[in-house]
């Protein structure tokens, strides 16, 4: 129940990420949006990992089911991933404004042509 | 137990981080750094080479851990053709950098180390979520190089090319999630192994999320804004790492993940015609938009569109199996191989044509053949065996996807290649055009011309696509090597246990 | 990527169907739970001593990705570095009022022991190099926002901070090698010889706890030197 | 049943701060509102037992990032 909730959050999130990515024409709130739709991909594994009645995947005596851990470690590594590259985008972000004078992504777009 | 195989992966990666620590001494100090990591990387692809040509395969665990809990990493002939071409370009890059002995800034060095680290990474990984993470790695360290000149257009084509190779990550995510949900295990032969219980739909369904995915890396038609910007903003050596050698990385994912871990010929044989339509819409347009181009740059990476698209109507050849599958393999091996060199030659020789011009636009280009006569004959031998002139590699390898797929599909790839051929001649004709044209000289200073070494390095890349048309025996074992395992889709199922320890 | 509001709409719409379907079908058709999850939870306190599952996972089983990971993180400073580059000023931020200095400077103290627990028990309790990294790093923007940003780039040279970066990258591929030393593989853990220790102590875990202090290290330097870089960004 | 419907009442707040996060006005007001998303989801990951998940997206989503989109603004912000 909690798993299949999770997942139905999870996509509500990712359509609004990528609606924010179409739609929007600031690079900084693209990049807002490009976050919402990462952390949507963490809530899926999150989601994936989770079985009901199973403990956290530290191991304590007495405890005998615990969630799956692979799906953590992959959440982690993407978390910090995304972390990188978003910083990346934001830098990229400055400097386009600096050299346009704007952050809207139609104007680099026209210019690049 | 040889440890060749992670080598391949830190010798860059350590160079990247021992050369950002030699820059605070001297430029020199790094440039010596780097010349180490491109000598070492030679030496162990060199050796996995000989040790896969004796042994067949290679298999490495990484942290001790066999398959399925740990991450192994893998080589067979194929991987060893992919690899061979990622450190001749490695290799001929640092050569062309120092030769031309512009100062270039220490902190792009860095970047070029850590994408090579990440292209070899992807290419001996043999570990799905493994190969994801090696893909960000050489998404970012491109970013850098695209945008490294902090010209205008740097930063918004950087900006535009994370957009989508972010969208291409996530893509991908979603498939390794499916992947994991369906088979249980990330691995590329335990997925191979498992595959085969996960519902058609799930092969399906990950099948097009990959293609989707490496279609927007390849910049193949309706994800096409971002490539032409990017190689425009990038430099010529930049860019011709990355569409000499990145492409032919992202390929070698397609055809590892599709044919051989999914399998996606044997559980969905219709991948076929979607190859084949990805393919040729990727040639027509890809021409055409080279065609509508009027800057060097510009239309070179459209150019790579079009090659790609070569390169997918060959693969969709192979996806039927059988005789018609094994002599498509060799087809699509070989233009892997030739357009590697032919698009490097390409983008050296044209950047002296750039650099003699001031300007990266065909209009610039005027009289561009009589002032710089040898890099100009470069960019043309190059160009010609690109359009594939009968006694070029070019020739060769277009005639063999062309019989190839004539053999899988009918006629209609064939026309499809021909219509391509006429185009692209076309538009290389056009250069020829202007660069043989009257015009006034501009004037040339002593920073503004190729050093000659930088042009010997070029023409003796363009007469290598000459030589390769009718290339020796050995490199003729190692291709017939490739496409046996690129046709084989059991190819990495055969040696899933095999050197465990 | 620009489009009508609508048509965003409507493909953000039918992707957002598409993953539900995605992931609730196979939710329902996958199959049991898949095995080596099991293999992995029972076997890690056997492999390396470490309590923790999905440290163990991170720094052993699959500690090739952890590596290609911290590689990101070197990636993006090196990019913002490049991109940043000369036209790096020390900013001229004031910095807040002296009660909320005070406060912050006493605090501090109170602020670093958390990450340092947080790296030191990584294979115990929850987090790791990362999570106390990450930590670390906020703690040097809580100080710079608090004292401005003039006192903290003499207190903390930005340079020296890309420097450490790179040695602690160096350390992890040097405590790689460990293992290729020992004759089994690279980032080998238990198989090279580093002791389990007792499960659940704080010397346990072999190989792990260097990594996790390595890993803490590398990540709050990498990221507070992107956000030192952002910082003093000034143009041209 | 009853911490059932209190994780049933985060997602309906994780959802709505994403859209809000996206279609707010303003670059602080939207990654304020991104952070608090953020936050949530960390709520969230706590709650389906991923807790070293759940805190590195505390650590990062909801205390660097923030740190370095504003950071980021108030550069673009000063060059107007």
């Amino acid at each position: 129940m909690l798993q299949q909730a999770m997942y139905v959050a999870a996509a509500i999130v990712f359509g609004i990420g990528l609606y924010g990515v179409l739609s929007r024409r600031d690079m900084v709130k693209i990049c807002v949006s490009l976050s919402v739709m990462e952390s949507s991909l963490i809530m899926i594994l999150v989601a994936l990992a989770y079985r009901p009645d199973a403990a956290a995947p530290i191991i304590v005596d007495g405890v005998a089911t615990y969630v799956d851990p692979l799906p953590h470690a992959l959440a982690l590594t993407a978390i910090v991933i995304g972390a990188g590259v978003l910083s990346v985008a934001l830098a990229l972000t400055v400097i386009v404004h600096r050299a346009h004078g704007t952050s809207n992504i139609a104007v680099v777009f026209r210019r690049g042509r | 137990m040889t440890h060749i195989l992670i080598m391949v992966i830190i010798a860059p990666l350590a160079a990247a981080v021992a050369g950002s620590i030699a820059v605070y001494w001297s430029e020199r100090l790094l440039r010596c750094v780097v010349a180490a990591s491109a000598f070492a990387h030679a030496v162990f692809v060199t050796s996995i080479i000989v040790y896969v040509g004796d042994e067949g395969s290679m298999l490495y665990e990484v942290g001790a851990w066999v398959a399925p809990v740990g991450i192994m990493l893998y080589a067979d002939a194929l991987s060893v053709v992919i690899l061979l071409i990622l450190s001749a370009a490695h290799v001929v890059l640092v050569l062309h950098t120092f030769s031309a002995a512009r100062a270039s800034r220490g902190a792009t060095w860095i970047l070029v180390e850590l994408l090579v680290a990440a292209l070899s990474g992807i290419v001996v990984s043999g570990d799905l979520f493994n190969m994801f993470v090696f893909l960000e790695l050489a998404t970012v360290a491109s970013i850098g190089l695209v945008a490294h000149k902090r010209s205008a257009t740097g930063a918004g084509a950087g900006f535009v090319y994370l957009l989508f190779a972010l969208v291409s990550g996530l893509l991908f995510m979603i498939a390794v999630v499916l992947v994991y949900r369906a088979t249980g295990v990330l691995s590329l032969s335990g997925i191979a192994a498992e595959i085969d219980r996960a519902p058609e739909q799930a092969v399906r369904v990950v099948a097009g999320l990959l293609l989707g995915s490496l279609g927007i890396k390849f910049g193949l038609v309706p994800f096409h804004f971002w490539q032409a910007p990017a190689y425009e903003a990038a430099g010529s050596s930049a860019a011709a790492l990355m569409s000499g050698a990145g492409m032919k990385v992202y390929l070698y994912v397609l055809i590892r993940l599709i044919f051989h871990a999914l399998r996606v010929p044997v559980i969905v044989p219709r991948i076929g015609v979607v190859l084949l339509a990805l393919g040729a819409t990727s040639i027509l347009f890809g021409h055409l938009l080279a065609l509508a181009q009027r800057d060097l740059k510009r239309l070179l990476a459209f150019s790579s569109v079009a090659h790609v698209g070569y390169i997918f109507l060959a693969l969709a050849a192979v996806s039927r199996g059988g005789s018609i599958g094994a002599a498509a393999a060799y087809g699509a091996i070989l233009h892997i191989c030739f357009h590697a060199l032919m698009k490097s030659t390409l983008f050296y020789s044209g950047r002296s044509m750039i650099v003699r011009a001031r300007a990266s636009a065909t209009e610039r280009m005027r009289g561009v053949g009589r002032a710089e006569p040898l890099g100009f004959a470069a960019f043309m031998l190059a160009a010609v065996a690109l359009v594939g002139i009968p006694p070029t590699s070019g020739f060769y390898s277009k005639w063999r996807i062309a019989l190839d797929s004539f053999a899988g599909y009918g006629a209609f790839p064939v026309v499809v290649i021909a219509a391509g051929t006429v185009i692209s001649m076309l538009y290389y004709a056009r250069v020829l055009h202007l660069g043989l044209a009257e015009g006034e000289r501009p004037p040339v200073t002593g920073a503004e011309r190729t050093p000659t070494a930088a042009l010997a390095l070029v023409a003796l890349l363009s007469l290598g696509t000459f030589s390769m048309g009718v290339a020796g025996p050995a490199i003729e074992a190692m291709l017939t090597g490739a496409a046996a395992v690129l046709a084989d889709p059991e190819a990495i199922l055969a040696v899933t246990t095999g050197g465990a320890a | 990527m620009k489009m009508g509001h609508a048509a965003a709409a409507i493909i953000a719409l039918a992707s957002s169907a598409a993953v539900l379907t995605l992931t609730l079908v196979f939710a329902v058709t996958g199959g049991e739970a898949p095995q080596l999850a099991g293999a992995m939870t029972s076997g890690s306190v056997a492999a390396s001593g470490s309590v923790n599952v999905v440290t163990t996972i991170l720094l052993d089983f699959r500690s090739l990705d952890t590596l290609g990971e911290a590689s990101v993180i070197f990636a993006s400073v090196a990019c913002v570095g490049v991109l940043f580059r000369g036209s790096r000023r020390i900013g001229t931020e004031p910095g807040l009022g002296v009660l909320v200095r005070r406060s912050v400077g006493y605090l501090s103290a109170l602020f670093l022991l958390f990450p340092l627990y947080i790296v030191a028990h990584g294979h115990l309790s929850p987090g790791g190099g990362f999570q106390g990294g990450v930590s670390l790093a906020v703690l040097l923007i809580l100080l710079t926002v608090a004292y401005g940003s003039r006192p903290m780039a003499t207190a903390v040279d930005p340079s020296r901070l890309h420097m450490t970066e790179s040695l602690s990258a160096l350390g992890f591929l040097m405590a790689g090698f460990v293992g290729v030393l020992q004759g089994t593989s690279f980032l080998a853990n238990a198989a090279a010889g580093f002791p389990r220790g007792v499960p659940g102590s704080l010397l346990s875990g072999g190989l792990i706890p260097v990594l996790n202090a390595i890993i803490g290290v590398k990540v709050a330097s990498g990221l507070g030197s992107i956000f030192f870089d952002f910082q003093s960004e000034r143009g041209e | 049943m009853g911490l059932e419907v209190v994780f049933l009442g985060l997602l309906v707040l994780i959802v709505v701060s994403a859209l809000g996060a996206v279609l707010v006005r303003g670059y602080i007001t939207s990654v304020v509102v991104l952070s608090v998303f953020s936050v949530l989801t960390t709520v969230s990951f706590a709650f389906m037992h991923a807790v070293d998940v759940a805190m590195a997206e505390a650590a990062i989503g909801a205390g660097l990032m923030t740190a370095i989109f504003v950071t980021a603004i108030d550069r673009i912000r000063g060059q107007r």
